[in-house]
């Protein structure tokens, strides 16, 4: 068993653990902070394969944005109590059912296409570094230059959305 | 000339009616009835003109005006054809028409709406002269539905009684049975001769190059149909006894003289259709007998005076036919012309009578008329005599010469029509001695104003007594006029002339002793031992069962008319409602599945993602599993 | 100088009644009305004089749409029955007060343009486009306005619109197919498909469901009754009186020719329902307590006869059904107009609260008399002239056909006269009835005289259709 | 270089975002509460994209990982609008329990 194989393992058990609490826990901002914690176990897998940039702008975008974000809401609505009520019980048999049938499902169909054991070999060639992802982001001719851009097109139609929607209407009462 | 002076001859009457319908009101009573009678009696001099015309030349007359219809097989023209036939009819249709016309002057005139009485009659005369004249089937089919038309009309004239207006309606259903058949027959003779009119009809049978026997022997059955509703044969005889809810001139003219006897008329123009089917020869003959066997018996109870003599035209129309069906047309034809002299008197003294008593037709309540009203009872005397075939009167002839045909077929024919001929005596006499002998049974207000009629209403039946007393003159057995004048209408047919041997004085004398005993047994019952019938409820047995027609219309009315009313109910109550609720079944099941749709939409987001995931599984398992 | 100047005249003067305010409306309506029926009459002197009036324009280039008209001697007599009796409609309702008049008479334009339209049109999308359009204007008079309860009305008109939409949407799909194959919707491409049996047969029942219910024959017919019940007494002529024969025509023009082995092969069934059709609308008129119902239904039974002409696939079925059509469209605006009138007075359609109303309007009842005759087609009516043919028709395919058709000729006079009995007849009615007023008899004087005129001298009819009709029975027959 | 997978194996990364993604759909069928089922949706999502980098790897091809970033942007927008959304909502209703938004019954 290798170092690496211990990691994934420590990490994945983080990930897994983590991700549960955070649906579990009664209180929202201890969800927040499980959440917080899964995203950065996230990142460690990232880390794991080498994609260090990855994992910065992840830790940046969900750790940083989106929690803090998540956050500010969940504060803004003073919804740190353990006040929600449970959903029917026909309700969450119904979750747990397509909950396992959607798990069964996608195991199934992975496990069952092509044999996904092999060779895993390497080029050498280098694919991941900084260097490499701006050259085939920003590309013009065979990379995602025009979905980049439409990406930031997305972004700021978001934040005037978001703006838009979250100011206090003056003429409503 | 002749295409005018025959344009004079239908125009005339039609005339009058659109003068009567339009400006009657305006005109006044008198000037009306004048007009109405005077157009007829044009319409009688030019049918004069044009009868003494073909006698001397023999020649018949076609006139033709415009193409009509166009069929694909044979093409219908509007023309008319003025032989012998049509000519010998048209005398006694205007001759009694115009008659009738100047009694009703007198009859009608207490009437407010006699203008359109007048207008209506006209109009009767047009489409007669129109069936008549009509030179192919189809000009006659309008002549013959539109005698139909008028005879609603007329029955139903007096529009404010709800059972006058059911004898109408009845009336003219009873002949639409008959002109379907008509009209089927006029489609087999098209079909199968590719032409339907008369004259080249007749050239193309005699010529006997056409032997389609079955379609010939159907065309005849259906023709036949046809007639039996117009001359109120059995089983399409109910309507006639019915009609006579009309003022009485209507039954004299259409019930009993004119319009009833195009059913004659319509075999014998076609009697070379009907010689190629003796099948159905056979059954007119028939039919003929056990009419007038069935409408006698019925005769010999009634007790409303119109009633005995409808029952009596069915009678006598039913001798006719059985002359029809011995092929002995010209006899049939002879006992249409001395019936129409006779039975028109008859009607038109019953009117009188009735006209005296204050529209009273119930013999019960009448007697002793004779002394008050002795021109009527003469004239009506008279008819009695012929009609029941007392030597040498009309009736006695054209009878004659039926029962010896029909004894010369079959004798049992024969012992059927003799044994009518002897009720008709009976049941004439009895009407007789019930109306003018013994006293009077009416209240005393009528009996202070019983008078004779005035001289508008005698001199016609004068008129028609006498041509009933001397009518037979035109065709004595051994020397007939009329055999010899419709010979050219007959090409092919041999002169049916009895030769007078011992069998034929014979069955005369069997003939006249029958009808003298009808009378006598009448004179015993009614004369000597003043019987008078009684009240409906006091019929008892067979007389209770004839007095109620043998229910012929009960039994119609349960037969037909009744479920198909039911069938109409059934149809609107419940076939008219299950078919829409089929079709709204459709929107209902759409409305359902959208109500039951809505359902699905809770508004729970909850449920809306159980139902995604679902969903979403559905979509990836049937994508990538393959089983 | 061609067909289109109708429309177009028709158009315009449905624009300008529309434009010209609720007081003049029905003026304007009436005055181009009687334009419109001056000019079918010119234009058909000048067809008769040999003068080609067709028109095709190019229309939509993909897919391949143009606008052809076609006036032959069929289109023409229907032209004609829409040419007389839309001024008749519009006159007929001169006595009644109308709400927005200028929005019900320019319908009313819209819509006689509209069947001229279908009565022309010889391509076949144009057909369509005109044959639906005819729908709208009547849905909105029945719905806007109509008589009695409005849930009810909207019930039955709805029933109505949705049922021949889904009928004409079999039409519509028959047409794609068609166009698919013939790359042309022109009726002379049409014609000159060539179909297997199979194909014709899903052809010619598609057609089929859509005239079915228009015209209608039984067991499509359950939207009639009530709709003519409901409608607005224009409305019902409107319906009755030419849109019901959109169908029987559309059957000659478009059907049979398009698919003729499929008729030829399953004639008898077809002849049978519309016989059926004769004697069920017969019964049921029969027993019914509305005027104007037993009016749709003795439509039923009379439309029915007709279908069973057509058919039969002769020239005399043609003829007849042809003539018949029209004879049928001028009796049956009549006596739904008499059913108006009555209304007029006495506030009921119901038969039982009639009656004795002969003595009080001798004139009316006289007209409304000749009328039920003609209805039962009487001698010397025009109807007779239809019927006799129909019938002799049906009698050359088989005569049993021809003698249960007949029974209508009993039927037919028993369900009329006890309708005219118990509506006219009997003792004097309490009620006040005046009799016709001038507009009334005109309208009534009008549908008369030409009952009675073409009843007498029907060949100039005879001779404008038969040899379009000829032509027809060529193609099918090919 | 070494290659990770060589030591881990590609259906353990399977496994893990098999279940990452079930606990994801799991907490959005299972909470009422409308900011909890944005964490699962966000969970996920990042398990998506916990494969993606995954197979990125695997074939040795850096668009996997280009459709991460693409992912992330979608996602803060996301994130951004619907918890916009969320604050519109609050100040409306009072609640975020999503069984409280009814609106959409039919």
């Amino acid at each position: 068993m290798s170092t690496v194989l211990i990691i994934f393992y420590v990490l994945s058990a983080v990930t897994l653990s983590t991700a549960f609490m955070t649906i579990f826990s009664r209180n929202p901002i201890h969800s927040a902070i499980y959440l917080v914690i899964c995203f950065f176990s996230i990142a460690g897998h990232y880390l794991l394969f080498n994609a260090q940039f990855l994992a910065l702008v992840h830790i940046i975008v969900y750790s940083g944005a989106i929690m803090i974000l998540l956050l500010f809401t969940l504060m803004l609505m003073n919804l740190n109590k353990e006040d929600e009520v449970h959903k029917p019980r026909l309700t969450r048999l119904g979750a747990v059912f397509s909950v396992l049938a959607t798990c069964g499902i996608l195991l199934s169909i992975f496990l069952r296409s092509k044999p996904i054991m092999g060779d895993y070999d390497t080029t050498g060639e280098d694919y991941q570094s900084i260097k490499v992802l701006g050259k085939v982001l920003l590309d013009q001719d065979n990379g995602f230059m025009i979905p980049f851009e439409f990406v930031s097109v997305l972004l700021l139609v978001a934040m005037i959305g978001a703006v838009l929607l979250s100011k206090k209407e003056n003429s409503a009462k | 000339m002749d295409t005018t002076l025959a344009l004079v001859l239908i125009l005339a009457p039609l005339f009058g009616f659109l003068l009567n319908i339009f400006f009657g009101k305006q005109l006044g009573k008198t000037l009306s009835g004048a007009i109405g009678t005077f157009t007829v009696i044009v319409s009688f001099a030019v049918t004069l003109y044009f009868f003494l015309n073909i006698t001397e030349t023999n020649q018949a007359i076609q006139v033709k005006l415009f193409d009509w219809i166009a069929i694909s097989d044979f093409k219908v023209d509007f023309g008319f054809l003025l032989d012998h036939l049509s000519l010998l009819w048209l005398m006694f249709v205007t001759g009694i028409g115009a008659l009738i016309h100047l009694y009703s002057i007198s009859y009608m005139h207490d009437d407010e709406n006699m203008h359109k009485f007048f207008a209506y009659l006209n109009l009767f005369v047009f489409f007669m002269i129109s069936l008549v004249i009509g030179s192919n089937l189809l000009i006659m089919f309008i002549g013959w539905e539109g005698v139909g038309l008028c005879s609603y009309l007329l029955i139903g004239f007096w529009y404010k009684n709800q059972d006058f207006n059911d004898a109408a309606k009845k009336a003219f259903i009873m002949n639409r049975i008959g002109d379907l058949g008509l009209l089927v027959g006029i489609f087999i003779v098209g079909f199968v001769f590719k032409t339907i009119d008369f004259a080249e009809l007749k050239t193309i049978v005699l010529a006997g190059t056409m032997n389609n026997e079955m379609w010939i022997t159907i065309a005849a059955i259906a023709l036949f149909i046809g007639a039996a509703g117009k001359s109120a044969q059995i089983p399409l005889y109910t309507w006639l006894p019915d009609a006579m809810a009309g003022p009485t001139p209507v039954s004299a003219l259409i019930h009993a003289a004119t319009m009833v006897t195009a059913g004659i008329f319509m075999i014998t123009r076609l009697y070379f259709l009907f010689d190629l089917a003796p099948l159905v020869q056979d059954a007119i003959a028939i039919i003929g007998a056990i009419t007038s066997l069935v409408a006698a018996t019925i005769a010999l109870v009634q007790t409303d005076i119109k009633k005995v003599l409808a029952y009596s035209t069915v009678s006598q129309l039913g001798l006719m036919f059985l002359a029809l069906g011995m092929g002995a047309y010209e006899i049939a034809v002879f006992h249409v012309i001395t019936h129409a002299f006779f039975k028109a008197c008859l009607f038109l003294g019953s009117g009188s009578v009735i006209h005296a008593l204050h529209n009273e037709q119930d013999m019960r309540k009448m007697g002793g008329l004779r002394k008050a009203m002795p021109i009527t009872f003469i004239t009506m005397l008279l008819s009695s005599l012929a009609i029941s075939g007392i030597f040498p009167l009309a009736g006695f002839w054209s009878k004659d010469e039926i029962l010896m045909t029909a004894f010369h077929g079959n004798p049992v024919l024969w012992v059927i029509g003799s044994l009518a001929s002897i009720f008709t005596a009976f049941y004439m006499f009895r009407l007789m001695f019930l109306t003018f002998f013994n006293d009077f049974r009416g209240t005393e207000e009528q009996k202070k104003h019983l008078h004779e009629s005035p001289a508008l209403i005698t001199f016609p039946l004068i008129v028609l007594a006498i041509l009933a007393t001397v009518g037979g003159l035109i065709s004595l057995p051994g020397n007939s006029w009329l055999n010899h004048y419709l010979a050219p209408f007959f090409p092919n047919k041999e002169h049916i002339a009895h030769a007078l041997g011992q069998t034929e004085y014979i069955l005369m004398a069997i003939a006249t002793v029958g009808a003298l005993v009808g009378i006598g047994v009448a004179y015993a019952k009614y004369m000597k031992q003043n019987q008078v019938p009684g009240a409906d409820a006091t019929f008892t047995g067979i007389s209770k069962v004839l007095y109620n027609k043998y229910y012929v219309d009960e039994i119609y009315d349960a037969i037909f008319v009744k479920p198909i009313n039911a069938l109409s109910n059934f149809f609107r109550d419940f076939v008219e409602v299950g078919l829409s609720a089929f079709v709204f079944g459709f929107g209902k099941v759409a409305n359902e599945l959208s109500f039951q749709g809505k359902k699905l939409q809770t508004g729970s987001i909850g449920f809306y993602l159980f139902i995604f995931v679902i969903g979403f599984c559905a979509i990836i398992s049937y994508l990538f599993i393959e089983l | 100088m061609d067909i289109s100047l109708l429309l177009i005249i028709l158009l315009v003067g449905a624009i300008a009644t529309f434009l010209a305010g609720d007081k003049m409306a029905s003026k304007v309506a009436l005055f181009f009305g009687l334009v419109s029926l001056g000019c079918t009459l010119y234009l058909l002197s000048l067809f008769n004089a040999g003068q080609n009036l067709d028109l095709t324009m190019a229309w939509i280039t993909k897919p391949v749409i143009s606008f052809s008209l076609k006036a032959d001697g069929l289109a023409f007599a229907m032209l004609l029955l829409n040419g007389i009796l839309t001024p008749i409609i519009i006159l007929s309702s001169f006595g009644n007060e109308v709400k927005n008049a200028k929005n019900f008479y320019a319908l009313i334009l819209f819509m006689s343009f509209a069947m001229a339209g279908t009565f022309l049109a010889s391509d076949g999308l144009l057909y369509y486009i005109f044959w639906e359009l005819a729908l709208i204007p009547i849905y909105f008079i029945a719905l806007i306005w109509g008589n009695g309860d409005a849930e009810e009305r909207k019930k039955a008109v709805v029933k109505f619109f949705i049922y021949t939409l889904a009928g004409s949407l079999f039409m519509l799909t028959a047409f794609i197919y068609l166009y698919s194959k013939a790359g042309s919707f022109q009726l002379e491409a049409l014609y000159n498909l060539d179909l297997s049996a199979d194909e014709q047969l899903w052809i010619f029942l598609a057609f089929f469901f859509a005239y079915a219910v228009k015209i209608p024959l039984i067991p499509f017919h359950t939207w009639q009754a009530n709709v003519y019940q409901k409608a607005p007494t224009v409305g019902t002529m409107l319906l009755s009186g030419i849109m019901l024969k959109m169908g029987l025509y559309s059957v000659i023009r478009w059907q049979l020719p398009i698919a003729p082995m499929a008729a030829k092969e399953y004639m008898n069934i077809f002849i049978g329902l519309g016989i059926a059709g004769v004697i069920y609308g017969s019964i049921v008129a029969l027993r019914q307590r509305d005027i104007k119902k037993l009016l749709a239904y003795s439509s039923l039974a009379h439309v029915g006869l007709i279908a069973a002409g057509t058919y039969a696939l002769n020239l005399d079925g043609f003829r007849g059904a042809v003539l018949q059509m029209m004879a049928h469209g001028f009796v049956v605006v009549g006596l739904f107009f008499a059913a108006e009138i009555i209304y007029r007075r006495l506030d009921t359609r119901i038969i039982s609260e009639m009656g004795g109303i002969r003595t009080q309007a001798p004139a009316f009842a006289s007209m409304f008399m000749i009328l039920v005759f003609a209805s039962i087609s009487l001698p010397s009516t025009f109807n007779f002239i239809g019927e006799f043919t129909v019938l002799y028709a049906l009698f050359q395919v088989d005569m049993w056909f021809a003698i249960l058709g007949g029974l209508t000729i009993i039927l037919g006079a028993y369900y009329m006269l006890k309708l005219y009995q118990h509506s006219m007849l009997g003792e004097t009615n309490t009620k006040i009835f005046k009799d016709v007023t001038f507009s009334e008899g005109l309208v009534m004087v009008s549908i008369i005289g030409v009952i009675m005129f073409f009843g007498f001298y029907p060949k100039p009819l005879t001779d404008l259709i038969t040899p379009s009709l000829e032509t027809i029975l060529l193609q099918i027959n090919r | 270089m070494d290659n990770v997978l060589n030591h881990i194996g590609i259906e353990n990364y399977i496994f893990l975002s098999v279940i990452l993604f079930c606990i994801g759909v799991f907490g959005v069928l299972y909470r009422r509460n409308a900011i909890i089922v944005f964490m699962s949706i966000e969970i996920m999502l990042n398990a998506v994209n916990l494969l993606f980098v995954a197979f990125s790897t695997y074939h040795q091809d850096a668009n996997g990982q280009v459709f991460v970033f693409f992912s992330m942007a979608v996602a803060a927008a996301e994130v951004a609008v619907g918890l916009a959304i969320l604050v519109a909502v609050f100040r409306n209703i009072g609640s975020i329990d999503v069984a409280n938004l009814k609106n959409l019954k039919g």
